[in-house]
């Protein structure tokens, strides 16, 4: 039977509905990890991580009513106690939201269009407690 | 001496201006882009991933996957078209009258572009027609492009009103699109209603403000969606 | 007083030259974007819907086909990455873009890319290879990528042959299509496209003219469509 760990319990955040339902599905074919939730703004995303205790939170940046970066602040940010990993993925590699990303307590940093081997590699790293950041930002960094 | 040195500073300073000027535009076509285009094409290349993963398992759902690319796709088409049709006509009033950005009579284009778009939008215009300054009617342009915008982003396929409205001493701009069915096709990122979400809104009510004029946008209570701007103009003269 | 009017003056001139520059700006990412993102858009939706269409009789090769399409929209975004300048805040997007741009090498690219989409295109190269311009050599590959864009549109799974050669003195590429049968299963979204005139083309000899070129598009006489540009090059040199 199985001696494997407990799955990585994965929470995916994205104003986008075919992209959270596309990740899903990519997240949920892994056998390690298991999405235990969607959020389709900022509120939700904090809410949804408050109620679930996700290891692992998919973060986009532009959301409605509270953007990721914020909703990332108060999930991990200073002062948090016991604070779920954040992986912000978004579509453009701008400096300054990698930046604002990590300042706000983020784990990693992922374009949104990564192939599906590096977001899942991504998401096993942060739940590590390790650093990403995507090759892209790093090469322009 | 002095008047050479004087002239390369100023060419200088329009060398500079026009920089300024070009970077502004690369930003605002960016942000508009990023909906239009690189938003949709994220979709489909996730899409077509998550599709890969259930082909085996579940090829129905895949199918599914497919079809959400498909029609993404096409509707990316559709509104890059658009965008590009306002950025030719920005572009081309521009150069045409060399002094400005468009102008209240280019109204009819853009209805002319979101009606190519498949958007089904009436066009009334009442009162008399008065030149007014480039700042207020820029502003005028800026309110039915953004709103037209947003009726094909939000409610797509809805009916869609513009009224240009000419009073004696200010000017009226309403847009509005009729509600959609709960149950109806509209994009799922679209159909929640975020006021705090798009910038383009709050940008527009900020530019109207300057001209001392008000704008005010909100959902319809039969679901659809209104947006108003009335801006005082200078009372006819000449 | 004559100061004061000398600034207005100054002013008004600067304005003029930032309205001219962002005009400018404008146009050449609306050019670009076109090229761009239809290009690599259509070819996805092209690749999409035959994934679906072998989704139950033959899913490896849907498989195929859907790596195409996630690839093909990971290098639209890349190159909408650097068109847009948003890495560099500063706004080299140009440089940046020029120091990307894709070249007269990539050609085999774009045919092999159309080949996938299931356009059988036949690919000459004569004369002898140069390194051109920058600008010269994105024309020469803009060229190829919307008369290919268009051949998987308006003339889909017709022979295309494409054709560059290079002079001494000048660039010459050709590509053409054979005639569809009236009847032919063109998607609905690109009939469509027909009316709307469309803007590939012309955006294209402008560009080309600009280079002092000539770009000639023209259907002929079995029914087909011919695109042919010629541009001066740099007489062989160092
Ligand atoms: N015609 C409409 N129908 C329904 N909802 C609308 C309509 N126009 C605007 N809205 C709502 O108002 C919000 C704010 O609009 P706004 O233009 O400011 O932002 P946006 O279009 O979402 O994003 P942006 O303009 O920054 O690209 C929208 O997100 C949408 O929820
Ligand atoms: N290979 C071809 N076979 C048949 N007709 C063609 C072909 N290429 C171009 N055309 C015709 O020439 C027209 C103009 O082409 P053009 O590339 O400028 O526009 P488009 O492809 O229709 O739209 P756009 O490029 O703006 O997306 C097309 O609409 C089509 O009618
Ligand atoms: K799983
Ligand atoms: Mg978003
Ligand atoms: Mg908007
Ligand atoms: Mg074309």
């Amino acid at each position: 039977m199985s001696d494997a760990p407990p799955p990585i319990r994965v929470l995916v955040c994205d104003d986008q509905a075919l992209v959270r339902t596309g990740y899903v599905t990519i997240f949920s074919s892994q056998p390690d990890l298991e999405v235990v939730g969607e959020a389709e703004n900022g509120h939700a995303a904090v809410e949804a991580a408050r109620r679930l205790r996700p290891d692992v939170v998919v973060m986009d940046i532009r959301m409605p009513l509270l953007d990721g970066i914020e909703a990332t602040r108060r999930l991990a940010g200073p002062g948090v106690v016991a604070p779920p990993k954040v992986l912000v993925v978004t579509t453009f590699n701008v400096d300054a939201y990698v930046y604002d990303a990590f300042r706000a307590g983020a784990s990693g940093f992922l374009l949104k269009d990564s192939p599906p081997a590096e977001l899942v590699a991504g998401i096993r790293t942060v739940a590590r407690g390790e650093a990403l950041l995507t090759p892209a930002v790093t090469r322009h960094l | 001496r002095a008047v050479r040195r004087r002239r390369a500073e100023e060419a200088e300073r329009r060398r500079l201006a026009a920089g300024v000027a070009a970077a502004a535009e690369r930003a605002r076509i960016a942000r508009e882009l990023h909906d239009v285009v690189t938003h949709h094409v994220t979709a489909m290349v996730v899409q077509a991933d998550a599709a890969h993963f259930l082909l085996t398992s579940a090829p129905e759902r895949a199918g599914d996957n497919l079809t959400a690319v498909s029609d993404t796709g096409r509707r990316a088409l559709t509104e890059l078209r658009y965008l590009l049709g306002v950025l030719e006509a920005t572009g081309q009033s521009a150069s045409a009258t060399a002094d400005r950005a468009p102008t209240l009579g280019k109204v009819g284009d853009l209805v002319a572009q979101a009606r190519m778009s498949g958007q089904p939008v009436e066009f009334t215009e009442r009162g008399e027609w008065r030149a007014q300054s480039v700042d207020v009617e820029l502003a005028a342009y800026r309110v039915v492009q953004e709103a037209l915008t947003n009726a094909m982003k939000h409610a797509a396929g809805q009916r869609t009103q513009v009224l240009v409205q000419h009073g004696d001493d200010h000017l009226e701009i309403e847009v509005a699109t009729e509600g959609s069915a709960p149950s109806s096709a509209t994009a799922p990122a679209a159909r929640k209603v975020d006021r705090d979400g798009g910038r383009g809104l709050a940008g527009l009510r900020e530019r109207v403000r300057m001209l001392d004029g008000e704008l005010v946008a909100a959902p319809r209570p039969d679901g659809g969606f209104r947006v108003r701007a009335v801006i005082p103009t200078q009372p006819a003269q000449e």
